[in-house]
């Protein structure tokens, strides 16, 4: 196995202003090789792929690529030299056509003296596709019409279109359907099998332990350790991700399902177009009810919706009677929310620690109408102690801090105001494993002081250790209840989301 | 070395933020070696004199571009208030009628801008684009033909001096500091600025926040129009046409993001006004011709500009 | 390194712009360049008084050539600087340069500004500056009111009953010669009055031909009736959208147009149309004695001109040089500011004009010299009074100055 | 169906300034006049249409990348100053007039898009610096007076109705080309409508920008060509006053924005501003005053903008039409 290594990164070394992103990294990647890229958000993972692709270009240390030093200055330069990456965030632009997508930043090859032929432009990008197997796009297709599963495929296309020697996934498979990740996996094999790299990114360690050949685990940017695919054990995995065995309770202990029968909030018959088809459901006051399926069944614009935040054609959601119409009403009736999209939706980056807790406490902070600071700060240090924040004071921006923190932030913002029920939308997407269990242990003990969630994840392990009730929903219907129960097996729930 | 680095940075961060107090003390020394002894009582008065409607409508201002929006039309609706109140003093020979109706109209505009823009979901900028015609247009119709319409000098003589207008000011400007700093709406209005999207997802109501911050523009145009008409109580087709432009100069000098946000600061607005006017001063000491003047004052505007934010740059360019 | 491209392509491009544009300013201009005012040498006696001149427009090319005369010809021979406003359109703005001008410590302002110009004199009585009208009038009210501010010189320039006599004779100039189809351009008509006076003047040479002129009820320019003459009109300034000078254009393509009378800016906005209309077709027009009208009459598109001639405003500055130096009353009619009508030149033909042309523009030997106005000055002339300052004043026309200086 | 679709497309493209006419027509007859009584008209209408549309290819460029140029009037004004003078000066041939101008004011773009990148500000910010050099310099080298060529013939008998067409459809199938045929125009797509991973892929954006602000430059060198040309007189702009030249062509782009939907954008532009450009030849057929002209200007742009916010919404209200139709199928 061991023989030709093809590229070799000695010594990276990555800072994002003041946060520290990779402590020198020493990897060698080898011809022929599907390696794992495992840690917790802000280990490095992505910063690490992001540099070998081409999207970081200062960082310190050394990359050897094929015996020569290599330094791409963009990503259509490394692509060319041979190593391509699909990126985690969206990598497709809008309003522009497929083919224009597939060969962004190299039109130059399609045509002469800066003009294009189009024609040829087109052919070629249908063979790009054509070559994955997909067949229903084509190359004259806008982006904007595609579904988001779509666009990743023309990214993958795209990609693979160039017959790169090394492929980066990062974190793409969330992303598709089961039909996606079956495209995904085949080119995954196809390229092992001749002879080519692949860097697999992923926080689904099953997905890992079955794919990859190797494992490297990074934790703070710092290398811990290259595991063997002899040494792949989920549970020695997660100690090394998180650095220490665990100690206490990681998910709820009890199994017991049985929740007051007083319902707090009451959704009934939401219809909105391509994402809800008929969804009813009840919460009650102190559950925890999951909500668990692929990522585009509908669960996370059910979440918008109860929040107020984006608005149903049909049906209504109502708490104790209150209909909710906004996220001011919803937020009056004691509902919050938490989004998926931590980033730009939850919390305002270039505002500080202050500004964002306060944002939705300004009613209790005031007095007389007026906020002083005095006030304010002795409301947002109650919070930022409680949930432990670390920060250089509460004045920092938010930007500056880690995934964790960023998440004790919006959790913080949300309690400090006392809310009843939270709507949490995959609330420990890229945190430490400790401060996950931190945030679990948190709902739990809200839940026993009566207050109410609704837990929307991807991760099913995650639902099952948490919830008192699993609704699974499919193409906008919900088409399967689950109780808390010891038997109950991720196998089991899959089978209704696909 | 990671820790030095920390402070190091923010230090130069503190630092960039009060460039624009750095520049106003800068033009006032510059100021201060240029006339010397000649300055007196009255080189000050005039100074205040000058910033005191640019001030008094960046104030108000800042709330807009705040939660980065952008309004063009100001000028031409501080025109529209100034004409209505000299039109209502001659009909009433009442001041206190004169001042009401200024501020009537400078809130009635507001109103019915910020209205438009929530109701018919207009983009802000261009509908103040649209709006800077049909007002400009509105102070032709006001002036009924005539190349202008005025009253008596002697009317507003009593308010014609530097303490009344320091104090109109000054109110003004607590009031809108006191919004800013010290209630909902300013805070709202910041972080709806900083992220909108956020801002929605924690309550803010985008349309409240607008057409407040409208009424709040709107009374400092309306006190503005009448201050125009105190210090000038003779308004033609162009009066307060540059205003509008003059308040986006200020308020940039005086160290606001024009993206708003966070770091938007409602100090900005006197800041520059008195920053433009003293720039003025000084560069009329050095005798410059017009042409001169403007070349001077708009690479002084980039430079200033550039200085405040250069902690703040990104990878892409800013847009 | 990508960064330090971008200054350095920065710095050679803006070298390059630069020396792009000394190259076509050089060779464009033959006249000294009147931004340059620092060249003042100081004279033997005392330090040099500072003279603040407002003025409406900075780009307004009667005020430019006046410009240059008080920068160019004066500064060098009398011991005083001039400091120019910016383009003061509104009452504030005048105001403000009212304001400025006391603080730079200027001893009189001359004023081709008049916004609000009663607040102004105000303004300057208060803080001891003289005051000083260089075109425009006063009212018979406005002077009374004046009679006893000790610090208001005076003014000199067409009233407005001058600026309705020039548009009236110049309208007769053509009626005269048996014109009948005409194109009235009533500039700025409401708004300006100067516009508005020489329309009034063109208007009542037309009715004396019998002509029924029809008022309109919202101010504007309104419409004529006759059976034997041709009246069309034109007003307004040109905008963005081309709108204006497609009603130009279309004015001046109307068949059997002989006439076009502008009440200013004849060449700026008609010249074109006129070339490109191929016509024959007559101008006359109320400006100044500039480049412009120069090839203006050249080409034969301008035949008649009524305009100021750059050193027109030399005897107000004598007036305000009298006043600061102390001596008040040779400027003092009957102990009253005084009030002097100084009308046009005019020039009905090319020779005319290029004679007119010749001496406007000089500022080696301008109408008023040195000499000629040291007549009127007492430091220099110490027999002189107000009746020589009047009688100067009002000879102002070519043959007249020409006669004085011989 | 597809040629139903075709027909549907073209329909609504040319509703607009189909509909505008019959308004004006209808309008003017009352009058007892027709709207294009003589080959002036026509003049009038070509040369609004040009002025309009190359203002607003030059505003759309920038601005539909959310950057918004404040210099656009003043690079039209101080280009046609210094490439006239130059022509003059060294007597170039006339017709190199345009030439000229247009590579002025490329180079004044340059200098643009050069600021904006150096000093990496908000657009807006650079361009109300830059706007204020460029006024400024028409005064300093005109020492204020502003340039006059009335008696030029050579040079003022170049915006013939004939040359006007010549230099709009010209200008129309560069700007087309440019757009829709160059590796610039689908990079600048590419920038407009996602200018993170544009970047991260690789590219050229700051290449991209100072192209377009050149562009932009050449484009409002034209208008200054022909504002130079046939009013043969161009006036000083100082204290911000050139930034009215872009007012005009707010209403075009966003009818081009519009229409760029059915078809091509800067074809939309074009038809928008041939709106404008009827609209305008209405003013000046109606003898409308100033005040009023820029009113219904603005009326025209709210309610058209109004439309265009809420077309969201008003499909909403016909949705249960859309529905019934589909459960038929």
């Amino acid at each position: 196995m061991k023989e030709k290594i093809i590229l070799e990164a000695i010594g990276i070394k990555k800072r994002f202003g003041e946060t520290v992103a990779l402590q020198g990294v020493d990897i060698n990647l080898y011809r022929g090789e599907i390696r794992g890229l495992v840690g917790e958000n802000g280990s490095g993972k992505s910063t690490f792929s992001s540099i070998i692709a081409g999207i970081q270009k200062s960082f310190k240390g050394e990359l050897i690529y094929k015996g020569k030093p290599y330094l791409p200055s963009n990503m259509v330069e490394a692509l060319q030299n041979g190593i391509g990456m699909i990126v985690q965030e969206k990598g497709t632009i809008q309003n522009v056509t497929v083919a224009e997508n597939i060969f962004l930043g190299e039109l130059n090859k399609y045509g002469r003296f800066g003009l294009l032929n189009k024609k040829e432009l087109y052919n070629k990008a249908n063979q790009a596709l054509d070559n994955i197997g997909i067949t229903n796009i084509r190359a004259d297709d806008m982006i904007q019409n595609l579904n988001m599963q779509n666009r990743k495929l023309i990214e993958i296309a795209k990609v693979v279109f160039k017959n790169p020697d090394i492929l980066v996934i990062d974190e793409t498979s969330t992303a598709l359907s089961y039909e996606g990740r079956q495209i995904l996996y085949k080119i995954i094999e196809d390229f092992k099998s001749r002879d080519k790299s692949v860097v697999l990114i992923s926080h689904d360690l099953d997905e890992l332990i079955e794919k990859c050949d190797t494992l490297t685990v990074l934790r703070d940017g710092k290398l811990i350790k290259h595991l063997n695919k002899a040494e792949f054990e989920e549970d020695y995995i997660k100690q090394l991700l998180v650095g220490r065995e665990l100690e206490g309770d990681y998910y709820r202990s009890d199994y017991n399902h049985e929740v007051s029968s007083e319902v707090v909030l009451k959704v009934e018959n939401l219809n909105k177009e391509n994402d809800l088809n008929g969804v009813n459901l009840d919460l009650h006051k102190g559950e925890i009810l999951g909500i668990g399926g692929l990522s585009h069944c509908g669960m996370h614009t059910l979440g918008k919706v109860i929040f107020g935040f984006e608005n149903a054609e049909e049906g209504h959601v109502s708490i104790q009677g209150t209909k909710i119409i906004d996220e001011k009403t919803a937020m009056k009736a004691g509902l919050g929310y938490v989004s998926k999209d931590r980033d730009h939706e939850a919390l305002s980056l270039n505002s500080s620690i202050r500004e964002n807790i306060s944002i939705v406490g300004l009613d209790i902070i005031k007095k007389h109408n007026l906020i002083f600071s005095k006030h304010e700060k002795a409301y947002v240090k109650e919070q930022v102690d409680i949930f432990n924040i670390k920060a250089q004071s509460m004045e920092q921006y938010v930007s500056g801090l880690s995934g964790g923190n960023k998440q004790k932030v919006v959790f913080a913002k949300w309690m400090g105001r006392n809310s009843d029920i939270l709507v949490l939308d995959c609330p420990t997407r890229g945190v430490d494993i400790g401060v996950k269990q931190a945030m679990y242990q948190l709902i739990i003990k809200l839940k026993n002081e009566g207050k109410s969630f609704i837990l929307i994840s991807e991760e099913l392990s995650e639902l099952t250790g948490l919830v008192d009730r699993l609704l699974i929903m499919k193409d906008g219907k919900i088409t399967k209840e689950f109780f808390r129960d010891k038997e109950l097996s991720e196998s089991d729930i899959i089978n209704y989301m696909i | 070395m990671v820790e030095r680095f920390t402070n190091k940075f923010s230090g130069l961060k503190r630092i960039t933020n009060y460039s624009s107090w750095f520049g106003l003390i800068a033009l006032i020394s510059i100021y201060y070696i240029q006339m010397g002894e000649s300055i007196t009582a009255y080189s000050m008065g005039i100074i205040i004199e000058q910033a005191v409607i640019v001030a008094i409508v960046a104030t108000g201002a800042i709330f807009i571009f705040s939660f980065g929006q952008f309004d063009i039309s100001l000028g031409a609706a501080t025109a529209v208030a100034a004409m209505v109140s000299v039109i209502t003093y001659n009909r009433t020979e009442s001041i206190f009628l004169m001042l009401l109706a200024s501020i009537l109209v400078g809130v009635s505009i507001g109103v019915i801008e910020s209205i438009l823009a929530v109701l018919l979901n207009l983009p802000v900028f261009v509908l103040t684009v649209a709006m800077l015609s049909i007002l400009s247009s509105l102070v032709r119709v006001l002036l009924g033909g005539q190349s202008s319409i005025s009253i008596p000098s002697d009317a507003v003589a009593a308010f014609d001096n530097v303490p009344f207008k320091l104090f109109i000011l000054i109110c003004y400007f607590l009031l809108c500091f006191f919004i800013f700093n010290y209630t909902k709406v300013g805070r709202e209005s910041k972080f709806l600025g900083a992220n909108p999207i956020a801002a929605k997802q924690s309550g803010v109501s985008n349309k409240k926040i607008t057409i407040i911050a409208f009424i709040l523009v709107g009374i400092g145009v309306g006190l503005a129009g009448f201050l125009t008409v105190i210090r000038a109580p003779m308004l033609g087709q162009t009066t307060a046409a540059s205003l509008g432009l003059d308040v986006l100069v200020a308020i940039v000098f005086g160290g606001m993001p024009l993206s708003g946000g966070a770091r938007s600061k409602i100090s900005a607005a006197v800041v520059g006004a008195f920053s433009i006017v003293l720039l003025n001063q000084v560069l009329l000491s050095f005798g410059f011709s017009s042409g001169q003047n403007q070349i001077a004052k708009a690479i002084l505007f980039l430079f200033v500009v550039f200085v405040a934010t250069i902690n703040y740059r990104k990878k892409i360019l800013p847009r | 390194m990508n960064k330090c491209l971008n200054k350095i392509g920065l710095l050679v491009f803006s070298l390059l712009l630069i020396g792009l544009l000394a190259a076509c300013n050089g060779d464009s201009d033959p006249q000294t360049n009147g931004v340059d005012n620092g060249a003042n040498e100081e004279q033997d006696q005392g330090p040099t008084q500072k003279i603040g001149v407002q003025i409406y427009d900075a780009t307004d090319s009667e005020l430019i050539a006046f410009r240059r005369y008080y920068q160019d010809y004066i500064e060098d021979n009398y011991n005083v600087e001039f400091l120019f406003s910016d383009s003061l359109d509104t009452a504030e703005a005048e105001r403000t340069s009212t304001e400025n001008f006391i603080n730079q410590g200027v001893a009189a302002i001359i004023s081709f500004s008049d916004s609000d110009r009663m607040s102004v004199i105000q303004m300057t009585e208060d803080a001891g500056v003289y005051y000083a009208i260089g075109a425009g009038t006063l009212s018979d009210e406005q002077l009374d009111m004046l009679s006893d501010n000790e610090y208001f010189v005076g003014s000199i320039g067409p009233s407005l009953a001058e600026e309705e006599e020039v548009g009236y004779d110049m309208a007769k100039h053509y009626i005269e010669q048996g014109y009948t189809n005409f194109l009235l351009y009533a500039g700025g008509y409401p708004f300006v009055d100067m516009h508005l006076m020489r329309t009034h003047g063109m208007i009542r040479a037309l009715e004396e031909v019998g002509v029924t002129y029809n008022a309109r009820e919202d101010g504007q320019i309104g419409t004529f009736e006759s059976d034997e003459y041709t009246i069309n009109t034109v007003y307004g300034f040109p905008d963005d959208s081309g709108a204006f000078f497609g009603t130009v254009a279309e004015r001046v393509n109307e068949p059997g147009l002989e006439v076009i009378l502008t009440a200013g800016l004849g060449v700026e906005f008609f010249g074109t149309a006129l070339a490109q209309s191929g016509q024959d077709i007559r101008m006359g027009t109320v400006a100044s004695f500039e480049d412009a009208y120069y090839e203006g009459f050249s080409a034969g598109q301008v035949d008649y001109l009524a305009g100021k001639f750059s050193s027109s405003i030399g005897p107000i500055f004598a007036a305000v040089y009298n006043a600061i130096n102390g001596d008040m009353e040779v400027v003092r009619n009957n102990g009253n500011p005084f009030r002097i009508d100084q009308g046009y030149w005019i020039a009905t033909n090319v020779d005319e004009f290029n004679e007119m042309y010749e001496m406007s523009n000089s500022t080696e030997n301008p109408a008023y010299t040195k000499e000629l106005l040291d007549m009127v000055i007492k430091s220099e002339n110490p027999d002189t009074d107000y009746d020589n300052f009047e009688s100067f004043v009002q000879s102002y026309s070519f043959d007249e100055i020409t006669n004085l200086q011989d | 169906m597809k040629l139903f679709q075709s027909i549907k497309k073209i329909g609504i493209v040319i509703s607009i300034p189909v509909g505008v006419f019959v308004v004006l027509t209808f309008l003017t007859q009352i009058q007892g006049i027709s709207l294009f009584a003589h080959a002036g008209h026509v003049q009038t209408f070509v040369r609004s249409t040009t002025i309009i549309s190359f203002t607003a290819w030059a505003l759309a460029l920038n601005l539909q990348s959310g950057r918004f140029d404040f210099s656009l009037g003043s690079m039209a004004i101080l280009s046609s100053i210094i490439g006239t003078q130059i022509t003059i000066n060294y007597g170039l041939p006339a017709f190199s007039l345009i030439f000229v101008i247009v590579f002025i004011s490329g180079l004044l773009g340059l200098f643009s898009g050069l600021v904006y990148i150096t000093l990496k500000l908000a657009p807006i910010i650079t361009s109300v610096g830059v706007m204020l050099i460029y006024e400024a310099l028409t005064f300093v080298l005109t020492d204020g007076q502003g340039l006059l060529i009335s008696t030029q013939f050579d040079l003022l008998v170049l915006p013939s109705t004939r040359n006007l067409l010549i230099i709009l459809l010209v200008g129309f199938a560069i700007v087309y080309f440019i757009m829709n045929h160059t590796q610039f125009g689908y990079n600048h797509k590419a920038l407009q409508h996602g200018q993170e991973i544009a970047v991260n892929t690789g590219l050229p954006e700051k290449r991209n920008a100072i192209l377009t602000y050149m562009l932009a430059g050449m484009l409002m060198g034209v208008v200054g060509f022909i504002n130079m040309t046939t009013q043969g007189f161009t006036g000083v702009s100082l204290n911000f006053t050139s930034i009215s030249a872009m007012f005009i062509a707010f209403l075009p782009m966003f009818i081009g924005g519009y229409i760029g939907r059915f078809s091509e954008e800067r074809f939309g532009i074009f038809i928008g501003s041939l709106t404008m450009g009827l609209v305008t030849l209405g003013f000046v057929r109606l003898d409308l005053p100033r005040q009023t002209q820029e009113f219904v200007n603005a009326l025209l742009l709210l309610a058209f903008l109004t439309y265009l916010n809420n077309q969201g919404r008003l499909k909403l209200i016909f949705a249960f039409r859309k529905k019934s139709v589909n459960h038929s199928k």
